[in-house]
């Protein structure tokens, strides 16, 4: 079973796919929206086979594979994956499903009825809906499905890659497919701050990715010092003794890089004009998965590589953690557009997995990578939802929304348990991944984690704020009456989504001895281990203090 | 730090069991669920599925719901009352009996494992919450007949129930934590049941809010656990609690962000503010909730560790504090009110104050609290849906100045409410009289003038109680008829349907005879005593128990002399006198002695402002920043796009000079 | 004779000829100015030519010539092209390519 | 040949090393001095001229260095064909239009000078410095048999490749000077008789204009013969029919501005 190339394949379907979806002329869109969910259906299919065909208690990486490439630097083609990898290629193969059903009619806007409801139902802006509704038309559907798939294809390769040099690459070109989705397909009417949004996250990301590509070319110089022969293969890499003060170069420019994509305080301000202007689908793949890039980029790359490094910068970093916990939930309290609302919810969770991370420990870093897979669902839910209401209702902003459980329940009732897992409320999966984080953290850094303890306050509070203020009281707008609830497509869509909420909250052990292996050696190969408990409990294990 | 690879942590947890060796005074020991016990987890499950199927099942359930949700209910008491009666029958050193039903989150070293305890302890908890929750399911398909989302709102008790079960029945603290923020859900979902009036909304915001900086208490605690002995299982922490093993500092840590979770889920100074806000809730809801179930969990928390809080003298020293002051600050607030539930709410407030007295006091009164709560749970569920059954018939109005009289038109309401609110003033013989008498007693008994103090508290409270419960019985029952059955706001009172006054007898049987049950020959108490230590030892008095008994019936009959003196023979004014007529202690308590606007100036203002200032601080300084350096890299390139003439020999010179530049270095290098 | 004199000499003279591409604005006369530069350039690689003893440096100065030659004719017709339409052979009237 | 015996006569004459450095030190100033005229001369002919000078003084060099092949492929290509295109285009452009030597870019003069003596500096004083010892080793051995041959070896097996993309590069650039010094014609080819047509429509002088300094006379048989008067213009009653209308300066000689002028 595991001779064969799960990850190659999962790598090569999409692109196939995305050049046949391409092919599709636009007046055939059905058709290559078909090809497209059913592509990315068998993509998680497969990936799904590889996560049983993985082995949790091997040691390394599984699946691997290793072509040459650019011989004369030492480039390969080489893909792995473990425990870290494996589960967000997982995530990110069955958001992508999810993006693809929920995108069903936005690029083209709804079916010519369910447009006339929309427009008798729209704002007084109903005027502007109507040139809005030809912009959108002119927006090629199959070119929209087409850059999901590369995107998707960039997603798992970014994950896959055991090369350091490859990993830059996907690290990049993942940003193109990104950059297009904003900036093309993202809000209909307002196509300065389009662009501005979509050049601001490819300039965001351009720089941090230069500063890792500088780093990774002083990784390529220093492994030739040392072994005579450059090479950017991770596991050698590994091996490497490099000395402080380089390491602590290198790990600044990985550092600056992962910071700026995850992203954390202050390198967040891209993170809201991005997510507010995307298209709900990209917006949910932004957020849910490439900036997982980030985070999955400090544990993957900046500890194992710098261990030394990343133990002198990691109280700066946990600091950094922590503000950005309560900076993030603040500003979520302050926004009045959604979906900005949302992403800067996001910046205070990647704050918790950041923690989590550099809190060094088992638990720490096993709740960092649970807390990336729960975040996606979590916000993908929330921005699911988020979408759904503008879509409904034309608008971003918070005021023009009130009392809408009354009309739509069932929403409601999903933005509820989106909102939920978000405040990370224990039975839902991310209170996990938050305990565990905390919890982490607490056993080496007590001040910290108890203030970042407090921020939860903060997370239920601009939950259930935007809840009370876009769902309760009095119904905002008299054509709010009109709108309806969810319909079949939307239920399919969030309903994968909400059972694994429920599902890895109740029961996350599958996921955690997925993840925890890999975390723990990760750890113990950097030379940190867990503090042990001040009393020991188990007298077998310790002399004992009483 | 001391470390421990941790590769040398097993694998499989529940291969290797964890072992804890130290001589315990009360060693815990939990037996393996077998026989009857093996179907524990039903007592969690059957609501809970009750719960999806409804909100699941939608339209469809509509007409059945509420019924599958109070069969569920049912159920689970069923099931409660035989492993209550198969706990009766084992021996009483062996009635702990835990189930393991899977490991929930296992890393390494921390493993936590999704478990059920039943023992002496949770059994009685467990019994209040589905027998009270039962009862309340009942009355809620009459109160709630007309309400078109009543099916949803029977799916919200049923996930409440599960919610509370849970916490009660976790066999770690991590589990309870889960049923502890499950149920600030529920209670935040059933709070805001009426959700399209914003004042609902609001309040379960406010509740849920208040109760997360409780859970913050509690997680912290949670996590101090892990820190010390790296578990958060019962067994193993109390283990090392009452092995002394734990430092006296880590222990009140512990204990006091304990009491801090305790505080925010029972509404105990300083969280309590949001109680009274929560009535917005439908009627059952404040009796399940906000009365009988889940304020009470803090005392849940707080005798269940009572490991810890014996251990630490300063901790419990807090917890009697606190217990004392939210007597007085319920009881004053309790008087000022005119809205029938929000009375009841402040008395609850000040009826778990005793709890937290009794429990703070530390074995002396952990069983008392206990005592207290369950009969506390009978009376004042009792008096909830008394209360709701009069808002229900005068057509949802809670002003009590707009009662009057009701007692004839209402004589069932009228006869339970009676008798639990005999209970609750402390009447002899019913419940109250006993379980307050006995906390009140146990007070003085502490000795020295911190006993006196709490005592005084207490006896005050215990007089002050009987004057504003007098004070709403008379307003609501007797006196003038203060509405009118004709005119734009007539009123039909009618007695209830008997599908609701159906559950409030039982209550009020239970008011009245549950605390003699009780304290018959210290029935709870040495039924506790395993989980919780034996009682005090007799015979260290600060004063005669008779005499003291006897002086708190002198108090609290003055209490109702005043109220009656007040209300019954001076005629009552249909609208409550403005507050420059009344004394500045009443327009503070009329205020909430000033909690809200204290919360609001000290933490809702600048917590505003400073969400103002950031979002202002990030457009302008975070990402004024960004746009800064972009404008600077812009206008830079402007100017040196100016460098651009056009003229060919610009372009030339500054290639010669390149030139000139390259053979330079190249001659330094060379040179050099 | 030491051969670093021509260098020397070839290098005053591309000098003169940048110096003179800068200085002149008329399109011919810095064309002459780049065929001098071009000239010291063939110069040295004569000379290096007489230096290392290979007949290497000549043949490339071969191409020189021939592409120098190649370069006038499309230089001499770009400007002819300019003068008619522009009426100007100053090179700095050919301004319009910038900012 | 002749060619032959000019080429080793040249050869003799270099060898001498008194010779060499007589001539080179009397050339090298020469060859600067032109250079410098060129640069400074106000005039575009004059620069030519003096670039010839260079390129003159340049073959000498070649040919006292063992080069005689690219000494003569100097003078004959320089500065016989390209020297005479550069003149040849000078004449199009305009011979007389002196260029104006006031410098219009501020700085640039200054600049070119500084940077010029720079670069020099830096070319000659390390030149000087590293290879003022250098001994050349002489083109005796490889030009043995002589230089065009040795040349001709080479260019046809180590250069033939370049040799061929240099020579295709050279007809590219005949094509694209033709293609860039081409006018497209408006219109279609225009006959002989369509050209007199307009020449005669236009009302013009139909013969040919006289030369510089010809003083044109109505009398003169080589000059525009009278026409019926196209206006009735009284003012001119002398020289009635000389010209088409409107045409008032056409009395005067042509050229004659210059001829008043001296």
């Amino acid at each position: 079973m595991n001779s064969f190339p799960w990850l190659t394949t999962l790598l090569v379907i999409p692109v196939v796919a995305a050049v046949v979806v391409l092919a599709v002329p636009r007046r055939f869109a059905t058709l290559a929206k078909q090809i497209t969910l059913v592509v990315t259906l068998v993509e998680f299919g497969l990936a799904l086979l590889a996560t049983i065909a993985y082995e949790p208690s091997r040691a390394g990486f599984q699946f691997a594979q290793k072509y040459s490439w650019i011989r004369q630097f030492g480039v390969s083609y080489s893909v792995g994956a473990d425990g870290i990898s494996l589960v967000l290629i997982l995530l990110a193969t069955l958001l992508v499903p999810v993006v693809v059903l929920a995108s069903w009619d936005e690029v083209t806007g709804p079916a010519p009825a369910a447009a006339a409801r929309a427009a008798r139902a729209a704002d007084p802006g109903g005027a502007a809906a109507g040139p809005a509704a030809g912009v959108v038309s002119r927006r090629s559907v199959p070119a929209f499905f087409a850059l999901l798939l590369v995107l998707e294809a960039g997603m798992v390769g970014v994950f896959a890659a055991t090369d350091v040099f490859l990993f830059y690459v996907f690290f990049e070109a993942m940003l193109i497919p990104m950059y297009f989705l904003i900036g093309s397909y993202g809000a209909v009417k307002e196509q300065a701050q389009r662009s501005y949004a979509a050049v601001k996250f490819l300039l965001y990301s351009l720089f941090g990715g230069l500063l890792m590509l500088a780093a990774v070319i002083g990784l390529y110089v220093v492994s030739a010092d040392q072994l005579g022969t450059g090479t950017f293969d991770f596991a050698t890499l590994r091996q490497l003794d490099i000395t402080p003060g380089v390491q602590k170069l290198l790990f600044l420019g990985f550092f600056i890089a992962f910071a700026i994509k995850a992203p954390l305080f202050p390198f967040h301000t891209w993170l809201p004009d991005a997510g507010a202007q995307s298209p709900t689908g990209g917006a949910i793949l932004l957020v849910g998965v490439l900036d997982k890039v980030g985070t999955f980029g400090l544990i993957r790359y900046c500890i194992p590589l710098f261990p030394k490094a990343s133990s002198y910068f990691a109280p700066m970093v946990l600091a950094l953690a922590v503000i950005g916990i309560f900076y993030g939930a603040l500003l979520a309290i302050g926004q009045r557009d959604m979906k900005r609302l949302v992403a800067y919810t996001s910046l205070a969770h990647f704050g918790f997995i950041a923690m989590g991370t550099f809190a060094l420990t088992s638990q720490g870093g096993t709740g960092a990578v649970l807390y990336m897979v729960n975040h996606g669902l979590s916000t993908g839910l929330l921005f699911l939802v988020v979408g759904f209401l503008v879509a409904r209702r034309g608008s971003r902003d918070v005021s023009a929304y009130g009392g809408m459980a009354r009309v739509t329940p069932v929403l409601a009732g999903v933005f509820l348990i989106a909102g939920l897992s978000s405040l990370a409320l224990p039975g839902l999966n991310s209170f996990v991944s938050e305990f565990l984080v905390l919890v982490g953290t607490f056993t080496r850094y007590r001040a910290l984690a108890i203030v970042a303890t407090c921020g939860i306050v903060l997370a239920a509070v601009y939950i259930l704020y935007l809840y009370q203020r876009t769902m309760t009281g009095p119904l905002v707008g008299e054509q709010a009456r009109g709108v309806l609830d969810l319909s079949l497509r939307e239920k399919i869509v969030v309903a994968p989504v909400v059972v694994l909420i429920i599902a890895l909250g109740v029961y996350p052990k599958p996921l955690i001895n997925i993840i925890r292996p890999t975390v723990t050696a990760t750890f113990e190969d950097a030379g940190h281990t867990d503090p042990a408990p001040t009393i020991p409990v188990n007298a077998s294990q310790a002399g004992g203090h009483s | 730090m001391s470390t421990v690879p941790m590769s040398r942590v097993p694998t499989h947890p529940a291969a290797v069991p964890m072992v804890t060796r130290y001589a315990m005074p009360h060693e815990p020991h939990y037996a393996s669920a077998t026989g009857i016990f093996s179907v524990m987890w039903l007592l969690l499950v059957l609501p809970l599925a009750g719960a999806a199927i409804l909100l699941l099942g939608g339209r469809r359930t509509n007409r059945w719901g509420h019924l599958l949700a109070t069969a569920a209910a049912a159920t689970s008491f069923v099931v409660a009352l035989l492993l209550f009666f198969a706990l009766l029958g084992r021996s009483g050193d062996d009635r702990a009996v835990s189930q393991h039903l899977f490991s929930w989150i296992p890393v390494n070293s921390f493993q936590v494992d999704a478990g059920l305890l039943f023992d002496q302890l949770s059994a009685l908890f467990v019994l209040l919450i589905t027998g009270v929750g039962t009862l309340i399911h009942v009355y809620s398909i009459g109160y709630m007949a007309h309400d078109p989302a009543r099916r949803k709102f029977f799916a919200y008790m049923n996930l409440f129930l599960a919610s509370m079960l849970l916490l009660v029945l976790g066999d770690n603290f991590l589990v309870l934590y889960a049923g502890w923020e499950l149920v600030g859900l529920s209670s935040y979902l059933l709070i805001k049941f009426w959700e399209d009036r914003p004042a609902a909304a609001t309040a379960a915001n406010k509740a849920f809010y208040m109760n997360r900086v409780g859970d913050v208490g509690l997680a912290l605690a949670v996590m101090f656990m892990f820190a010390t002995v790296g578990s958060t299982n019962f067994d193993t922490v109390f283990g090392a609690a009452a092995a002394g093993v734990i430092g006296y500092g880590t222990l009140t840590a512990i204990a006091l962000l304990l009491l801090l979770g305790a505080c925010g889920k029972s509404g105990q100074f300083p969280l309590q503010a949001w109680l009274p806000d929560a009535m917005e809730g439908p009627t059952p809801i404040s009796a399940l909730i906000h009365a009988a179930t889940m304020v009470t969990a803090g005392v849940y928390l707080i005798a269940r560790a009572n490991p810890i809080f014996t251990e630490t003298q300063a901790a419990r020293t807090v917890v009697v504090i606190i217990g004392a002051g939210t007597i007085l600050i319920g009881c004053v607030i309790g008087c000022a009110y005119d809205d029938i539930k929000k009375v009841l709410a402040y008395s609850t407030v000040s009826q778990i104050g005793y709890m937290f007295l009794a429990v703070g006091l530390g074995p002396a009164g952990y069983a008392l609290g206990i005592m207290h709560l369950l009969a506390h749970g009978f009376f004042k569920a009792g008096l909830f849906l008394g209360a709701g059954s009069v808002i229900h018939a005068m057509n949802d109005e809670q002003d009590m100045r707009k009662y009057g009289a009701l007692w004839r038109l209402m004589p069932v309401t009228w006869a339970t409410f009676g008798i639990c609110y005999l209970a609750i003033i402390g009447f002899p013989p019913l419940s109250g009289f006993f379980t307050k008498d006995k906390i009140i007693e146990a007070a003085f008994d502490k000795g020295g003038t911190s006993g006196y103090l709490l005592g005084s508290a207490a006896l005050l409270g215990a007089g002050i109680t009987a004057f504003y419960m007098t004070r709403l019985f008379l307003m609501t029952f007797h006196g003038e008829r203060r509405w009118s059955d004709k005119g734009p706001r007539a009123v039909h009172p009618h007695e209830s349907p008997r599908v609701m006054t159906g559950p409030m007898i039982p209550l009020a049987i239970g008011a009245a005879v549950a605390g003699g049950l009780f304290v018959l020959g210290g029935s709870v108490q040495n039924w506790l005593a395993p989980v919780v230590g034996e009682s005090a030892e007799e015979g260290v008095h600060t004063m005669s128990p008779v005499v003291l008994t006897a002086l708190t019936l002198l108090v609290a009959a003055g209490g109702f002399a005043g109220a009656y003196l007040r209300y019954q023979l001076r005629p009552v004014e249909a609208v409550a006198p403005p507050d420059a007529e009344v004394g500045l202690v009443t327009v503070a308590a009329r205020h909430d002695l000033y909690a809200n606007t204290f919360n609001e100036a000290v933490f809702m203002r600048p917590g505003q402002y400073a969400t103002r200032f950031l979002v202002w601080l990030d457009t302008v300084g975070v990402d004024g920043a960004v746009r800064g350096s972009a404008a600077a890299v812009g206008g830079l390139s402007g100017r040196l796009r100016r460098t651009q003439t056009g003229f060919v020999r610009s372009y030339a010179l500054s290639m010669l000079g390149g030139a000139v530049l390259v053979v330079g270095a190249l001659y330094l290098v060379k040179v050099g | 004779m030491n051969p670093a004199n021509y260098l020397i000499l070839s290098a005053l003279l591309f000098t003169i000829g940048a110096v003179g591409v800068l200085l002149r604005r008329n399109a011919i006369v810095v064309f002459m100015c780049v065929e001098l530069m071009l000239n010291a350039a063939n110069l040295t690689l004569v000379t290096f030519s007489r230096i290392n003893g290979t007949l290497d440096g000549q043949i490339i100065a071969f191409f020189v010539m021939v592409v120098a030659a190649a370069e006038v004719v499309i230089g001499l017709a770009v400007i002819l092209t300019i003068f008619r339409t522009r009426r100007s052979a100053s090179v700095d009237d050919v301004n319009l390519l910038k900012y | 040949m002749n060619a032959a015996i000019l080429v080793q006569a040249a050869g003799e004459f270099t060898r001498t090393s008194g010779g060499e450095a007589a001539t080179f030190w009397v050339l090298a100033p020469v060859a600067v001095l032109a250079a410098l005229g060129m640069v400074l001369a106000r005039s575009a002919v004059h620069g030519a001229l003096l670039l010839v000078v260079n390129l003159f003084c340049l073959a000498v060099f070649y040919l006292l260095q063992d080069a005689p092949f690219l000494g003569f492929v100097q003078i004959i290509v320089y500065t016989g064909a390209i020297m005479v295109l550069f003149l040849f285009v000078l004449m199009l452009v305009g011979v007389d239009s002196a260029d104006s030597l006031v410098e219009t870019l501020r700085g640039q003069r200054m600049a070119a000078i500084v940077l010029g003596a720079g670069f020099a500096g830096l070319l000659v004083f390390p030149i000087g410095g590293v290879i003022s010892g250098t001994k050349a080793a002489g083109l005796a051995a490889a030009n043995n048999g002589g230089n065009i041959q040795a040349i001709a070896r080479l260019l046809f097996t180590d250069y033939v490749f370049a040799f061929e993309i240099v020579s295709a590069l050279l007809i590219i650039a005949a094509v694209g000077a033709m293609i860039l010094a081409h006018r497209e014609r408006a219109g279609g080819k225009i006959t002989q008789k369509e050209m007199l047509r307009r020449r005669f429509a236009a009302g013009g002088p139909v013969t040919p204009v006289p030369g510089p300094g010809v003083y044109a006379r109505p009398q003169a048989a080589d000059v525009t013969p009278a026409l019926p008067p196209a206006s009735d213009d009284p003012g001119h009653p002398g020289d009635s029919g000389d010209s088409a209308g409107g045409d008032a300066d056409s009395p005067h000689p042509v050229g004659a501005g210059k001829g008043a002028a001296r």
